[in-house]
């Protein structure tokens, strides 16, 4: 079973996934988009978490709950995200993050 | 009920009852109750005090009250005074009560200021009744931040400029001093026995001298800044000038004694070697600081300009006298203090009440103002023949103590800088009877100036409240030089028990 | 074998849908292939034998959060847009960032032995973990549970907040 | 020992009737005030009498000299161990002497200006003012210790910059009293560093132990040496520049001339008669210590007196404005006093100085307050000070004119008026001592007699000026003090002084020297005659001799430049060489050292904030390498 796959091979995907994110997130100028990097992190994340649990917890559902958890916290911090992208394309008819650093200072 | 709590009760139950206040009559009716209160209570603690040595009591601080605060640290909230505060706080009475006159018409946020105004107060009366030095710069704290409120808010011309540069260079001094009170701290306790921050169990001991060499300057210089040690002095003709009245009064009647009476509590009385051996770099700077400032006052055109820079003379001959450090020229420096508090305090508030009404402050546009305002310029100019060091007024006292103290000292260094510092009372003339000539005297200049009127009853309170003090300090100084002595004795005895060889 | 075969095919989908996703330029696209790799995640979890856990993967994240995103893309961008990358620079030294960090990581991860517990292979309905999700007792979520559900609501009273117009001050 | 605790009622009153003048005399009607002041003085002055008399007379034992008696004292101000200031009264022959002097003249000043400030809208202020003076100038001269002296001689100076700023709308009197101030301030600094030498190295303030001859002071005498010259010299000429700068010694002297600022009546009490001898009276103090302790000092004393006299008598000559050639006149008589005591020793006939000094401050008070108080009437009755303004005016002011010739020729030395005795002494302890100085003394005797005479003919003879309206004598008020004083200057050289006020205390024989009192006559005559010639008719003659000694006449007349050279330094060095460049030094380095600070501070901010771009992913990007280089270093490195 899932003996002959052993869990660093998911790991690795975890990580790659995880660093693409982070690439996206570093390079992508559309919010939207650096929001789906964002995804893609917390989604690696998951992974990781469901894959320890099935090999070293295997018994124990920690390993679920954080996953349900994190994808609570994605889905609500889409949302908000998204509020937020709506707001920001509206006043300055544009979401490239680039536009958006009146925050500064 | 010991009475140096109800110093901080006061003020305290005062701000509360300015709070539910709602215009300026009543906020300055409060603030005057509550500050005469303050007043009164000075006084009986004078009488109080008087009495308890009169009976034999010679312990060195009175009416101790002693509760801890912070236990983990070891800080207390320590009460006790000697002679020497008590004629602090009787001067911080009379300025305070002559400064919440003097803002008698404060028509803008009139509740805020005064909230302010006495909270300063309340730091000042703080930090001269603490013996703990924790708490003592707690309340050295609260009496320096108001001032940025009070002159940014209600001050005039480059007010946040000058707020700004005041309160950083005294945060500044702060931070030294934060540095020198940590040191002595950790390093006065006797191996075994807890830290304290308690002056009087610090001076039993000795800190090393090391240490001393190090931390004397940190102190001594944090604490100089507020009291205008040159080069640190720039903050004040900026502060001053911007400031309204009432914070002039107070910060250079009351504040900047602050800065020498900490010098000399905590900085000399707690690391005696250390003084002995640097006091030659910062009589240097002190006796360049007296007569510095007198010649800058000379060519200043602004009236509080000219006081701010007498301030810093005045100023600098108290850390002077204290840096002499035998019992007489300490003594003249604390009568300096109180002296010098009191006449820039009448000084500040003749300049404002004169402002008031010809709204400049530039000597040139005004004169013949004796002729107009003759009860403002009669004190105006017993404040100036004060300032000059007449006989019959404080100035004349705290000076010839201070300059006979000085001449104690037989070497050269010391005569020499004893000289120089006496030569400002020349200098002192030159731009004080400039500033009367020019302001009051000669012909009226602006023709708008006849119809000005004289002051009004709570001027008159203000300026004759402190006049009736330098006058009595003049008259009979004998009371209050003999308080201080006394309470100078074991001092002057724990700074020349320990004789190094210095420099000079 | 099968399960090798399905975790190397969905391992391979992630990745190259990851890659696509964050390098594409059409905005809607990088959304479906977004899509595409939750969607293989979700294929992991199933390999793993967590049916519930697949099956909120693809609810919430597949089902929920895409569309979210593409409504938001719908709205906020036109369909012919391509969207501007990154100058080369941005990029390089992005993508240098990366892939140190990506070697970091999968040093540490592989140079560390995993024991995996063999001993059971559990077979979990989905009654245990609704009964373990509103538990109290020593093994319950009910805490976290309920912290997550303000949460959600938080967010969404928040969003909604955020995202109405504001009423002009002036009618 | 008789009690002379009563004396301390003759500084009080006036101090009293200063207090009441000043706090209430606004309410006052102007001749109220002036009554209460003269009644006031009135008082001190019949106390001061009562106690020369008891002192001279009533207790005195024969043959057993004067003693110093403490009438009172009280710790006032605790110094140090051994030095502790008191207030109290001494008295002694040179303090009861004062004490009369500055009574007599102060009351005939207070009643003289009851008639001459009629009017004046500052009468009361007036009154007050002088009370004050007195007050001061009184515990000036009962001072038991130096600085209970120190502390009177700073309030006198007050007093003076007051009245001599009476007329406080008027530029020039402003600019007078300033400078009067200023100048005798910078001289008391000398007197103040002199009085902190004397009493570190004696350890006391107290008179009686200082001059004792036993005592100290005198013991310290040999003290370590600066210069060549022991301390006690130094602290005594550092004393005696107190003095030279309170009595208008050269290079002191410039604000006595403008002090005449001040209305006439102030000039006479405080610029002539009392106040300018305090330097006098300083040195006569402390005489036993300048004459046993320090010769040298009292060399310093001698030339400095004997070259102001000169000096001054050189001036007075051009100067056309009257009061001011009093004032000039005044500063040569001091001149001679301080001469007198220089040339002086201690003890029996050796003291002919000391006594002669004392006796020509008592006859100079007399006879120059004589002389302001005329002019005073002069100014009154035609309102202006310039000679050129006046004339012919011995019709009109018939008293005025009498009692002015009186004073005249009483300042000239004629016998038997007093200063003829007093001058006569000064000559004989000169000659004595030094030649040199007795020469000068000689010719600025004949210089006196010849400026007097020029300005008593300027204005009572020479030419028929016309005036406004006619000049008038003075109301009573006024002429009444004249007479008064003409007759003490008169008769007040037949005093005994050579008996009551002696360096030692004890009496000794003196007679006049015809030897050189003769001499000193004829050139009083002569000077008188040269005057005469010149001034009595208005003919060229003056300018004649004007344009021959022309360079001489010019310096003379600008007061050989003085003033311009202390304008020089005071303007130009100490205002725009030391002042303004510490003020601008003070905006400009220190203030722009503090503000720099700030501005550095406010610099990096600047620069620091520019990494706070708000460029999200530049964050992000850092935030990843940061946390990769953490993970690198804790994870690998350490």
């Amino acid at each position: 079973m899932i003996q002959n796959i052993p869990l660093s091979y998911y790991l690795v995907i975890s990580t790659f996934m995880f660093f693409i994110g982070i690439y996206g997130f570093l390079t992508r100028r559309n919010l939207i988009t650096m929001l789906m990097s964002i995804e893609l992190i917390l989604n690696s994340v998951n992974i990781n978490f469901v894959a320890f649990n099935r090999y070293l917890y295997p018994q124990q559902l920690q390993g679920h709950f954080f996953m349900l958890i994190v994808i609570a916290v994605a889905a609500a911090e889409a949302a908000v995200a998204i509020a937020i992208i709506i707001n920001i394309y509206r006043n300055f008819k544009s979401i490239d993050v680039e536009n958006v650093d009146e925050m500064k200072y | 009920m010991n009475i140096l709590n109800l110093f901080i009760i006061v003020p305290v139950l005062t701000v509360c009852g300015i709070m539910l206040t709602k215009d300026l009559k009543q906020s300055r009716l409060v603030s005057a109750i509550g500050m005469g209160v303050q007043l009164i209570l000075a006084f009986v603690l004078v009488y109080l005090y008087l009495a308890e040595r009169g009976a034999g009591n010679t312990a060195t601080m009175l009416f101790m009250y002693d509760a801890v605060w912070f236990p983990s640290l070891n800080i207390h909230y320590a009460l006790g005074v000697d002679g020497i505060s008590v004629a602090m706080i009787a001067l911080t009475g009379i300025v305070v009560f002559a400064g919440i006159f003097a803002s008698w018409k404060m028509e803008f946020l009139p509740r805020e200021f005064f909230i302010s105004l006495i909270i300063l107060a309340t730091g000042v009366y703080g930090f001269f009744i603490s013996i703990d030095l924790f708490t003592m710069f707690l309340f050295y704290e609260l009496a320096v931040i108001p001032m940025y409120i009070l002159i940014g808010i209600w001050g005039t011309g480059p007010k946040e400029y000058s707020a700004m540069k005041l309160t950083l260079m005294l945060m500044a001094g702060s931070a030294l001093l934060l540095v020198g009170i940590l040191g002595i701290y950790f390093f006065s306790a006797p191996a075994g026995s807890p830290l304290t921050f308690n002056i009087m169990e610090i001076s039993k001991v000795h800190i090393p001298i090391e240490m001393q060499r190090f931390l004397f300057p940190f102190t001594f210089v944090g604490f100089g800044i507020l009291g205008a040690l040159f080069p640190f002095h720039t903050w004040s003709p900026d502060g001053h000038a911007s400031a309204p009245t009432a914070v002039s009064m107070l910060h250079a009647g009351v504040l900047m004694k602050l800065g020498g009476y900490g010098a000399f509590r905590v900085a000399i009385f707690l690391m005696p070697q250390a003084a002995q051996e640097q006091a030659w770099i910062f009589l240097i700077l002190t006796s360049i600081s007296v007569v510095y400032g007198a010649f800058s006052a000379i060519v200043q055109t602004d009236l509080k300009y000219i006081n701010a820079y007498s301030s810093v003379s005045h100023c600098g001959l108290v850390l002077f006298a204290i840096l002499m450090m035998n019992q007489t020229a300490m003594n003249g420096a604390i009568i300096q203090m109180i002296s010098h508090g009191l006449m820039t305090a009448l000084f500040f508030a003749l300049i404002g009440m004169i402002y008031g009404r010809t709204h400049t402050r530039l000597i040139n546009e005004m004169g013949g103002l004796m002729k107009v305002i003759p009860f403002l310029g009669v004190v105006y100019v017993i404040a100036g023949l004060a300032s000059l060091g007449l006989p019959g007024f404080s100035g004349f006292v705290a000076e010839m103590t201070i300059f006979v103290g000085a001449f104690q000292h037989v070497d050269v260094f010391h005569r020499v800088v004893t000289i120089v510092a006496a030569s400002s009372i020349v200098i002192t003339a030159v731009y004080i009877l400039r500033v009367v000539g020019i302001l009051l005297f000669g012909p009226i200049k602006n023709p708008h100036f006849l119809e000005l009127t004289d002051a009004k009853w709570y001027e008159r309170i203000s300026t004759i409240s402190l006049v009736l003090a330098i006058t009595a300090i003049g008259t009979a100084p004998w009371w209050l030089s003999n308080m201080i002595n006394y309470s100078l004795a074991p001092i002057v005895e724990r700074i020349s028990a320990v004789q190094v060889t210095g420099l000079f | 074998m099968l399960n090798e075969v399905m975790f190397y095919l969905f391992g391979a989908m992630i990745l190259t849908f990851s890659v696509l996703t964050v390098t594409t330029r059409r905005i809607l696209r990088a959304a479906v292939y977004l899509l595409f790799v939750l969607i293989s995640t979700a294929g992991l979890y199933f390999s793993l034998n967590y049916n519930f856990l697949a099956a909120v993967q693809l609810t919430v994240y597949a089902g929920g959060i895409v569309v979210l995103i593409i409504f938001s893309i719908l709205l906020t961008s036109h369909l012919s847009e391509r969207a501007v990358m990154a100058p080369l620079k941005q990029s390089i030294f992005s993508a240098l960032a990366t892939l140190a960090g990506a070697t970091l990581t999968l040093m540490t991860i592989l140079r560390f032995s995993f024991v995996p517990n063999t001993g059971v292979d559990p077979q979990l309905n989905i009654t245990d973990i609704g009964n373990s999700m509103v538990s109290y007792n020593r093994d319950g979520y009910a805490l976290p549970f309920e912290v997550i559900s303000v949460l959600l609501l938080a967010a969404m009273i928040g969003a909604i907040v955020v995202a109405k117009k504001e009423r002009k001050l002036k009618e | 020992m008789a009690d002379y605790t009563y004396t301390l009622l003759i500084p009080l009153i006036p101090l009293f009737v200063f207090l009441l003048l000043g706090l209430t005399g606004h309410k006052m009607k102007p001749l109220v005030a002036g009554l209460i002041g003269s009644t006031g003085l009135g008082i001190s002055a019949i106390l001061s009498y009562a106690t020369a008399f008891k002192y001279f007379i009533g207790s005195h034992v024969a043959g057993a000299g004067y003693a110093s008696i403490k009438g009172f004292e009280v710790s006032w101000l605790h110094l140090t161990d051994k030095l502790t200031i008191h207030l109290g009264v001494l008295i002694d022959p040179i303090s009861v002497m004062m004490l009369v002097v500055i009574t007599t003249v102060s009351l005939m000043v207070h009643i003289y200006s009851i008639g001459y400030m009629k009017g004046d809208p500052g009468f009361y202020r007036f009154f007050s003012f002088l009370s004050l003076f007195s007050f001061s100038m009184l515990g000036l001269v009962l001072a038991t210790n130096i600085f209970q002296m120190y502390i009177f001689w700073e309030l006198v100076g007050v007093s003076s910059f007051l009245l001599i700023g009476y007329y406080y709308e008027k530029p020039s009197a402003v600019a007078a009293s300033k400078k009067a101030f200023i100048v005798t301030r910078f001289a008391d600094l000398g007197f103040l560093i002199g009085i902190l030498m004397l009493s570190f190295n004696t350890g006391t303030f107290d008179f009686q132990t200082l001059t004792d001859p036993h005592g100290p002071a005198i013991a310290s005498a040999g003290g370590a040496a600066f210069m060549g010259l022991s301390v006690l010299t130094w602290s005594l000429i550092f004393i005696f520049i107190g003095g030279a700068g309170k009595s208008a010694m050269f290079p002191f002297h410039i604000w006595l001339p403008d002090a005449m600022e001040g209305p006439t009546p102030v000039s006479a009490l405080i610029h002539a008669a009392t106040m300018v001898v305090a330097g006098v009276y300083l040195v006569a103090r402390l005489f036993p210590v300048y004459a046993l302790g320090a010769p040298d000092a009292l060399m310093v004393v001698a030339w400095v007196g004997g070259f102001s006299s000169i000096f001054a008598a050189v001036i007075a000559c051009t100067q056309t404005d009257i009061k001011r050639v009093l004032a000039f006149s005044t500063m040569s008589q001091i001149g001679y006093m301080m001469l007198s005591l220089g040339v002086s020793g201690y003890g029996g006939e050796e003291g002919l100085g000391f006594m002669a000094s004392n006796f020509h401050l008592f006859t100079h008070a007399m006879f120059k307050a004589l002389l302001f108080l005329g002019a005073g009437a002069v100014i009154h009755a035609v309102h202006t000070n310039e000679i050129g303004g006046m004339g012919n005016l011995r019709k009109h002011l018939p008293i005025t004119h009498i009692t002015f010739l009186i004073a005249c020729v009483t300042i000239a030395g004629i016998p038997p008026f007093s200063a003829f005795f007093s001058k006569d002494e000064i000559l004989v302890a000169a000659f004595h001592s030094n030649k040199l100085l007795f020469a000068i003394e000689y010719i600025v005797a004949g210089l006196t007699a010849f400026y007097m005479f020029r300005l008593y003919y300027g204005i009572f003879w020479g030419k028929n000026t016309q005036y406004h309206h006619t000049p008038h004598e003075s109301p009573l008020v006024m002429t009444i003090p004249l007479m008064i004083l003409a007759f003490g200057s008169v008769f007040a050289g037949f005093i005994p002084f050579h008996a009551l006020v002696t360096s030692d205390g004890l009496p000794f024989e003196s007679k006049i020297d015809w030897l050189i009192a003769i001499p000193s006559v004829l050139i009083g005559v002569l000077g008188i005659v040269v005057a005469t010639v010149m001034y009595k008719k208005e003919n060229p003659l003056p300018d004649k001799v004007a344009g021959t000694f022309k360079h001489l006449y010019k310096w003379a007349y600008h007061k050989f430049y003085w003033d311009e050279i202390y304008l020089f330094v005071t303007r130009k060095i100490i205002y725009r060489y030391i002042s303004e460049p510490i003020a601008w030094f003070d905006r400009h380095v220190i203030d722009a050292t503090m503000n720099g600070i700030a501005g550095i501070t406010q610099y990096s901010a600047y620069a620091i904030k520019g990494l706070q771009s708000g460029k999200l992913q530049q964050y992000g990007f850092v935030f990843v390498s940061g946390t990769i280089i953490l993970v690198l270093i804790f994870v690998y490195l350490v």
